[in-house]
């Protein structure tokens, strides 16, 4: 539909893999033209890994430090798992976008400014002296200034918008131009375009002229000396599509849900950042999903456990603070032993914290976090995708073992998106098991032989009324019970239950050689970083490896052994040292710790230069 | 088949529906455990009696409760029962109404478990008129920790906690029932069980959130908290039995009434001072405005009579209700979820 | 000594008491961070002002509150201030205040915090009768998580978490700070910034809990939620502003007013119909009853226009004062306590 | 004052120690009889343990076997630490009383019934098919049946009382008897009836006629072969008194925040068994404190917060399910950095549990339960007089270090009792050190060198006026900040600060050799029995000492070095295993544990038998 005449002497270089961040003021579109970029990345067939960033703020005041808002993307010829530490080519959209990410550029990268925001009002909002573009404060990087603004107005002149509306195309415009420095086509968003703006033809038209403008204004300006091209990635075969962590866990329970044959219903109160599950699947109406919006997070859970005793797949989903609050209804979870999936999309904490910045420090409380004896299990997410099934195994394992479960996801995997390859209902697991069961045969607490589990018999069942609740329950009848020697065998039976899960998880595997120097052991979503660092390491001499748990408690049986099977232990997690500690209660391994919470996923170098330094001991 | 079968195990037995039971089938095997002599017993009769009387099997019952002497009631009724955490028992009830809105559900609460810990979750019960019948055993004092007071006991009250007496303004149920919009709203007491079983019956008749505060007497920690409406030589002249569109009266031989002074109630004898019956103050229990109701509901000791019976009773939509449509709505407009279609959502392409 | 000073350390700078404030002096150094346009704004400088226009030492007032955008009020305030967690700013103030009862305490919450999360702990405040200013900012929808609906949202708002619409009947802020017995109940709205000041020095000078609905506009997320009694053109028709003493008009002209139908209002406009001035109905914001105010903060659009002003005010005695009282009863009448006589109570004995 | 003839051929016994249960109906008075019986052990000088057991019920039906109450005790003529394993004399004045404490009883034990209660009705009640009294149950005790209502009824009749008042004195009666057979006086139990019901003459004549109609017949009738006696106890000379561990903990709280010259700011919610302390400083109002009885513990929590905001001394005392919901608002207190102590009386969970039985199951909550990284100390109280050294240690760290305490107890702690030599008030540390600032230096962040506390500068003062909350602060200004490296630097901070406490803290001192075969760990309310089981296995050729932790989080400084240089370790406690990951964690030492969560404490046979078991491997 679109040709472009090349410019004759464009050049073309192959690389393997590429990191751009587009940033910009709140309002600047910088999400979009981020996302589009991911979309069109992973058609042509690369792997991609996105990490959007957003100012605390609902809407700073245009052109200040606190309003930039962020997106970057990896895409690469071969798995990538990691939004990439430091982008190559950063797209500056004003002042405050430059100031707040120019740090975290690489080295001699190019930086592409919309020079026509540079005035002395925005410099003065971004608290720059000089202008930067001038001042030499870009030396050391390929400065390449572009009249934005202006020639986004040009270009959408025609479509007759108002001025704030043909303003807000010039992301679009960013976006042509990166389009064409990695060589992508632009058809497709155009398509996207069309089906989106299909009840609104001026911006439609507005958009795909400054698409168009930016695309061609590259090759004909000679803007950039070479082209970059990264070859599709080596996925396997089947139909695809990206997937923020949110959107995948909301998936995975209504999957889950309907593999089970019944309703889901999920509780929630708002919280970020996991309030897009929610949201996601309020939509699901047709799905019989019930979502239910609680005036707090304790109603949420309590919610979910009601509909859990009701039949239904009772879920709830938070952050940090809201699992705090849940933890006294957990527990009644935990005695009445009913299925019930908590999702922590972790945020940095404590208390209010750091609300829109990544942290995986909610695992010691995910344990141990509940008065009394009441284990449960937990699980963690590894990748955006992964979310989708670690939900699903979350509903399976809470009605096989009738608990309550967590999943851990966090703010990076929550708002990051990678391709995933589109899961076949019929080939997911039938979860329908739990809850058969003959009224002459019932009693409450009855346990299956082999998981432990009491049977699953909800309201509505002539013949097996029954009733529980927070106090101790005798051994099989459930009546109420306070005698000793009975507590004491429910509290075994309730960990015991637990830690037979075990048998029923996949074994942990070691990526890498199955015995050696060094192992490093990570969990959540430092999976894509600590891997691609191990990976760099096992280029070199030194026999190192990776174990990346997304069973926390239980641990796969073979953890211990496998673990001592190599000479040390690195953990890199961002906490202090939650996961360590359990691995060193469990197996007595000294550890060391890689720990940083600075609101933001681990660093591929970071982790690099821990390995050797560990290394070295 | 349906969600709610799809939720049910394999039954054996019989379902109620078929049978024709009576109170002593609703009593667990549970030993009830409260107090001799504590004004619960009499509740737990009526309400086991209410049930079997209006013929709701067992199985479609649920009793669910919070924490307290009085949240102990889901353990002596044979039907489900979910025993939960303090205060929470109308969120417990909300998932459980939701996941099954043909249930019969249940909740008995207390003055500290519903109006302490649990206040909000009620309020939030109301105004969203969930399909639920709320029972709330008032006792003016937190029975099974032993005798603290309580949100609703009466200022000045020395207890173990408040040992110069309480500096608190007590709250008042029915008029945070009324502020919450709940749809059904009455007070009853432990001691006229004729009465209780009126308004059990029209609650659980009503559809939408019907709540229900039961004067309860402690006999441990707050014995004789409500003997002026409770003594057969008293209660009398100290109580206003509501009946809808009827005038307000009260007094042994019904001669005394409330008439309105502009805003304000005032009580009157008839015969005396000119007053007449066509004076008197009428209950509408179905205007849409709660200014009626609220002003019943502040008549209070030592100035007027307390007023019991149902204050307000309005139909409107139920919670679970519209939820249900909404999905039913969806399924009838999108045609049921298609898993596949689902997943298969938004930009896709190809690998090979 | 006095507790109070022991509690605080040397001072070697003046108290505010000796200086002259201006609004510029209780604005904070940390950048107000709210959208532009957001109604907010307009709340936090008629706050400002009003405390340097009544001569608050800026070390004696604390600003409390909980999580949402509103809620970040006390950071841009130079004042003493502390930001806690989700829906609990009324707890925390009483913690502040029965540790230093002469503060000037304000909570600032909203509609998410306060009435959502926080619904319990505001009630028990107003009924408790703390002696702090709560100021809800209701914009009907949580601002800081990015636009979900919250309890005041009107029925049927579709929001991000509501894409068929809501199911819920929304909470009147007013009617449960009246069945929560709270002694001052106002309700102003960001436009109107003069008739705000007035409202929040008529608050800051009540003794005990003073309670303000104050309608602010978010402009990200529910834009225009309030423009019929903002828009110029269109309030006078919509809003009766309430005047103790005064009968009820509105309208540009003030020729419509409220009457009364038995216990209903009804609008009337003067002179037509009959309706003469001395029918309509008079404000009293002093009386005991709350059946007034309650009927007052009824009235809603579209059939009624909506009240702003003083819907209750009554002198009550504090849960900080009685606390005090009883602790300065106790010191006179035993005497200051006695550690030594404290540990040696009961039975005693002597090993030697 | 009151001489009674000896029965002339009174044989008197020696023992070391004895212990003695008395049961009954909960309307019996079994509280009182025994407790009246510890106030008079100790006053002649023996140490004395007791532990009372209640019903779960508040009055179950007279006769019932849920409506038994117990009270336990032991006294001795050197340091017990226990209530006793098994009871030697048992007072059972119902059918049910006996039914239920029958089993505890010491073979060969005394049995002391009421038989004017062995009636059909009463019987029946109690689940008995037969009379246990006549029908052989008892052979293997020394049964000792007394009419005691009757008799208690003869001696009353003079003053005229109602019959159930009447009958109400029989506990009196009881303790006559128990106070011969012990060669216990009179004289201190009359005093006390004196003082008690001197507003009631009747009440006290015949409970002083009901006492000494008990002692005479005892004398009288030869119903005791012999007297024992128990020696006084080597005490520390001083004032003592009896104090629960509730009644400590309040008193420990009084007294630190009087040597902190600020007023005490107690906000609970009502909660079995931490109730009392509550109820014990609602009567302190001279001493100004501010007892707030809360709308939740959330509220409890928070508002003492807010009062340590205000310059006061913030408490809050809960049970499990509390500290679940006051999970969030710590977190607070953490990221605020205020002072504030949690005195958390632990009972049997998970949920509600078994609300009146006693557990240590709140370690882990205690350490671990709250997202983020959110460190704090915990402390736990040894015995009932412990808990008044442990609130006024926790009121010192929190204010010292400015940071939120947890302080365990629990219900065995809370309701027993033992001796407590009184303090001295002005022996203990002056507290009144932190908030003394001058403006001129002041920033809300700014940390003390040594401690890493930031400064206590409460409203009200001239020119220090700051903010602070949940978000995360700057280092130093306490501005709001978004900013990762700070981020990392607080947090840091805040762990480190908490691990300095250590230094603050006495070492950890090991009961018997310092170095050996076997360490026996323990903490909390453990102590007396673990003590107890270590001396006697002392008494052996095994090298076995006893380590007991008051700090649990920082430990002492020494433990590992100490824990070390035993070839094995036992952790005892009453949980499934809480200290043991720990310990494990932290010093990577192999531990067993000890583990039974039966509402009860230890018995020292369980501990020894442990042992030994653990001695053998
Ligand atoms: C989270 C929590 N807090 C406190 C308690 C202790 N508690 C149990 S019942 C109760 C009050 C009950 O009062 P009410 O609802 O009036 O019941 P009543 O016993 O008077 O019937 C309290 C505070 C608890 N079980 N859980
Ligand atoms: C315990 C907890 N739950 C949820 C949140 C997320 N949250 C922050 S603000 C907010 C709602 C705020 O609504 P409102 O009080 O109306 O404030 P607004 O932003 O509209 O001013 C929510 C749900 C949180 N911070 N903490
Ligand atoms: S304590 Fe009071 S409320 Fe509880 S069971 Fe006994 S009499 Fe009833
Ligand atoms: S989101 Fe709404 S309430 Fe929040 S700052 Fe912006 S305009 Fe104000
Ligand atoms: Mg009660
Ligand atoms: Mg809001």
């Amino acid at each position: 539909m679109t040709r472009l005449p090349h410019a004759v002497d464009r050049k073309f270089v192959q690389v393997h893999s590429a990191t751009v961040r587009f940033a910009g003021d709140s309002g600047d579109g910088m999400q979009l033209a981020g996302n589009q970029f991911a979309d069109i990345a992973s058609m042509v067939g690369n792997m991609v890994c996105t990490l959007p960033d957003f100012p605390s703020e609902i809407r700073a005041p245009a052109g200040s430090l606190g309003g930039v808002s962020g997106f970057q993307l990896a895409f690469a010829d071969r798995d990538v798992f990691t939004p990439g530490d430091a982008p190559y080519v950063l797209f500056a959209m004003n002042p405050a976008a430059l100031k707040v990410n120019l740090p975290d550029l690489m080295a001699g990268g190019i930086v592409l400014v919309n020079e026509d925001e540079f005035t002395a009002a925005n410099l003065e909002k971004a608290d720059y002296e000089a202008n930067p573009l001038t001042d030499g404060a870009l030396d050391g990087y390929r400065l390449i200034p572009v009249p934005m603004s202006r020639l986004n107005a040009e270009a959408v002149a025609p479509m007759g918008l108002s001025r704030r509306d043909a303003a807000r195309c010039k992301n679009f415009f960013a976006l042509g131009l990166a389009l064409w420095l990695y060589d992508r086509p632009l058809q497709p968003v155009l398509e996207w375009l069309i089906h989106k703006f299909r009840r609104n033809i001026p911006s439609m038209a507005a958009n795909a002229a400054s698409l168009r403008a930016g695309y061609h204004y590259a090759n004909t300006t000679e803007l950039f000396r070479v082209t970059y091209q990264v070859a599709p990635a080596k996925l396997p075969r089947g139909r695809y599509r990206r997937l923020t962590g949110n959107e995948a866990a909301a998936l995975g329970l209504v999957v889950a849900a309907e593999r089970a044959g019944r309703p889901l219903l999920y509780a929630s109160y708002p919280i970020t950042p996991a309030s897009e599950i929610l949201q996601e699947l309020s939509k699901y109406k047709e799905f019989d999903v019930r979502t239910l919006q609680a005036e707090d997070e304790i109603a949420a859970c309590v919610a979910a456990i009601g509909g859990s005793f009701a039949g239904a797949i009772g879920a709830t989903g938070t952050s940090g603070p809201g699992l705090s609050l849940k933890a006294e209804a957990l527990g009644l979870a935990v005695m009445t032993e009913l299925p019930l999936v908590v999702v922590n999309v972790q945020r940095a904490g404590p208390s209010t914290g750091l609300p829109t910045k990544t942290e995986q420090s909610d695992l010691a409380m995910a344990v141990f976090g509940r008065h009394g004896e009441s284990p449960l299990p937990v699980l963690a997410a590894a990748t955006p995708a992964d979310c989708f099934s670690m939900a699903f195994e979350a509903v399976r394992l809470a009605i096989r073992y009738m608990t309550p479960v967590i999943l851990l996801s966090d703010s990076f995997l929550a708002n990051g998106a990678e391709p995933w390859r589109i899961a076949v209902p019929e080939d997911l697991p039938d979860l329908s098991a739990n809850g058969r069961i003959s009224p002459t045969d019932f009693a409450p607490y009855r346990r299956d032989s082999r998981t432990l589990a009491r049977p699953w018999v909800a309201p509505g069942t002539p013949g097996c009324m029954h009733r529980i609740g927070g106090l101790e329950k005798e051994h099989e009848t459930g009546q109420v019970s306070y005698e000793g020697a009975n507590h004491h065998r429910m509290t075994t039976l309730r960990a015991e239950k637990i830690a037979r899960i075990a048998r029923d998880i996949p074994p942990a595997e070691p990526f890498g050689p199955p015995e050696g120097d060094l192992v490093v052991v990570g969990w959540g979503s430092s999976f894509g970083v600590v891997r691609a660092a191990v990976e760099e390491v096992q280029e070199g001499p030194a026999e190192v490896a990776h174990v990346h748990l997304r069973h926390l408690n239980p641990f796969p049986p073979n953890l211990g052994p496998l673990l001592k099977r190599y000479r040390r232990m690195l953990v890199a997690e961002n906490n202090l040292g939650q996961l360590r500690t359990l691995l060193r209660d469990r197996f007595l391994n000294d550890a060391t710790g890689l720990n940083r919470v600075e609101g933001r996923p681990f660093r591929i170098r970071e982790v690099v230069t821990a390995i050797h330094a560990e290394l070295e001991r | 088949m349906s969600t709610d079968e799809r939720l049910l195990c394999q039954p054996q037995q019989a379902a109620d529906e078929a049978l024709s039971l009576s109170k002593r089938d609703f009593q667990s095997p549970q030993q009830v455990k409260w107090c001799p002599g504590c004004g619960s017993f009499a509740v737990l009769g009526q309400v086991q009696h209410a049930l079997a009387e209006m013929g709701v099997p067992r199985e479609k019952a649920v009793f669910v409760s919070g924490i307290g002497c009085s949240s102990r009631f889901p353990y002596y009724m044979n039907t489900y029962g979910i025993h939960g955490i303090h205060g929470r028992a109308p969120a417990l009830a909300w998932g459980v109404k939701c996941a099954q809105p043909d249930l019969s559900v249940w909740v008995v609460t207390g003055d500290g478990d519903g109006l302490s810990i649990g206040g909000n979750h009620l309020i939030h019960c109301m105004r969203r008129n969930l399909d639920v019948n709320i029972l709330l055993l008032n006792n003016q004092v937190y029975g099974l920790t032993k005798g603290q007071y309580s949100p609703t006991s009466p200022y000045g009250t020395r207890t173990k906690s408040s040992p110069s007496g309480t500096i608190e303004q007590p709250i008042h149920p029915v008029q945070i029932a009324l502020a919450a919009e709940a749809t059904f709203v009455a007070r009853t007491v432990f001691s006229d069980t004729a009465h209780m079983a009126r308004i059990l019956a029209a609650a659980a008749r009503h559809r939408g959130t019907a709540f229900i505060e039961i004067l309860q007497n402690c006999v441990v920690f707050a014995d004789g908290a409500f003997t002026e409406v409770t003594d057969r030589r008293q209660r009398d002249a100290h109580r206003i039995l509501l009946e809808d569109g009827e005038p307000i009266r009260f007094g042994s031989d019904g001669r005394q009434g409330i008439v309105l002074r502009g805003l304000e109630p005032a009580v009157v004898t008839l015969g005396e001072e000119g007053a007449a019956e066509e004076d008197l103050l009428v209950h509408n229990a179905k205007t849409p405005s709660r200014t009626l109701a609220a002003l019943l509901a502040s008549l209070e000791p030592p100035q007027f009579p307390q007023a019991f019976g149902i204050f307000r009773q309005l139909e409107k939509p139920t919670y679970d209700g519209l939820l249900m449509q909404q999905i039913h709505s969806a399924v009838e407009k999108n045609g049921r979820g298609d898993l596949a279609r689902l997943l298969g959502a938004g930009t896709t392409w190809y690998v090979d």
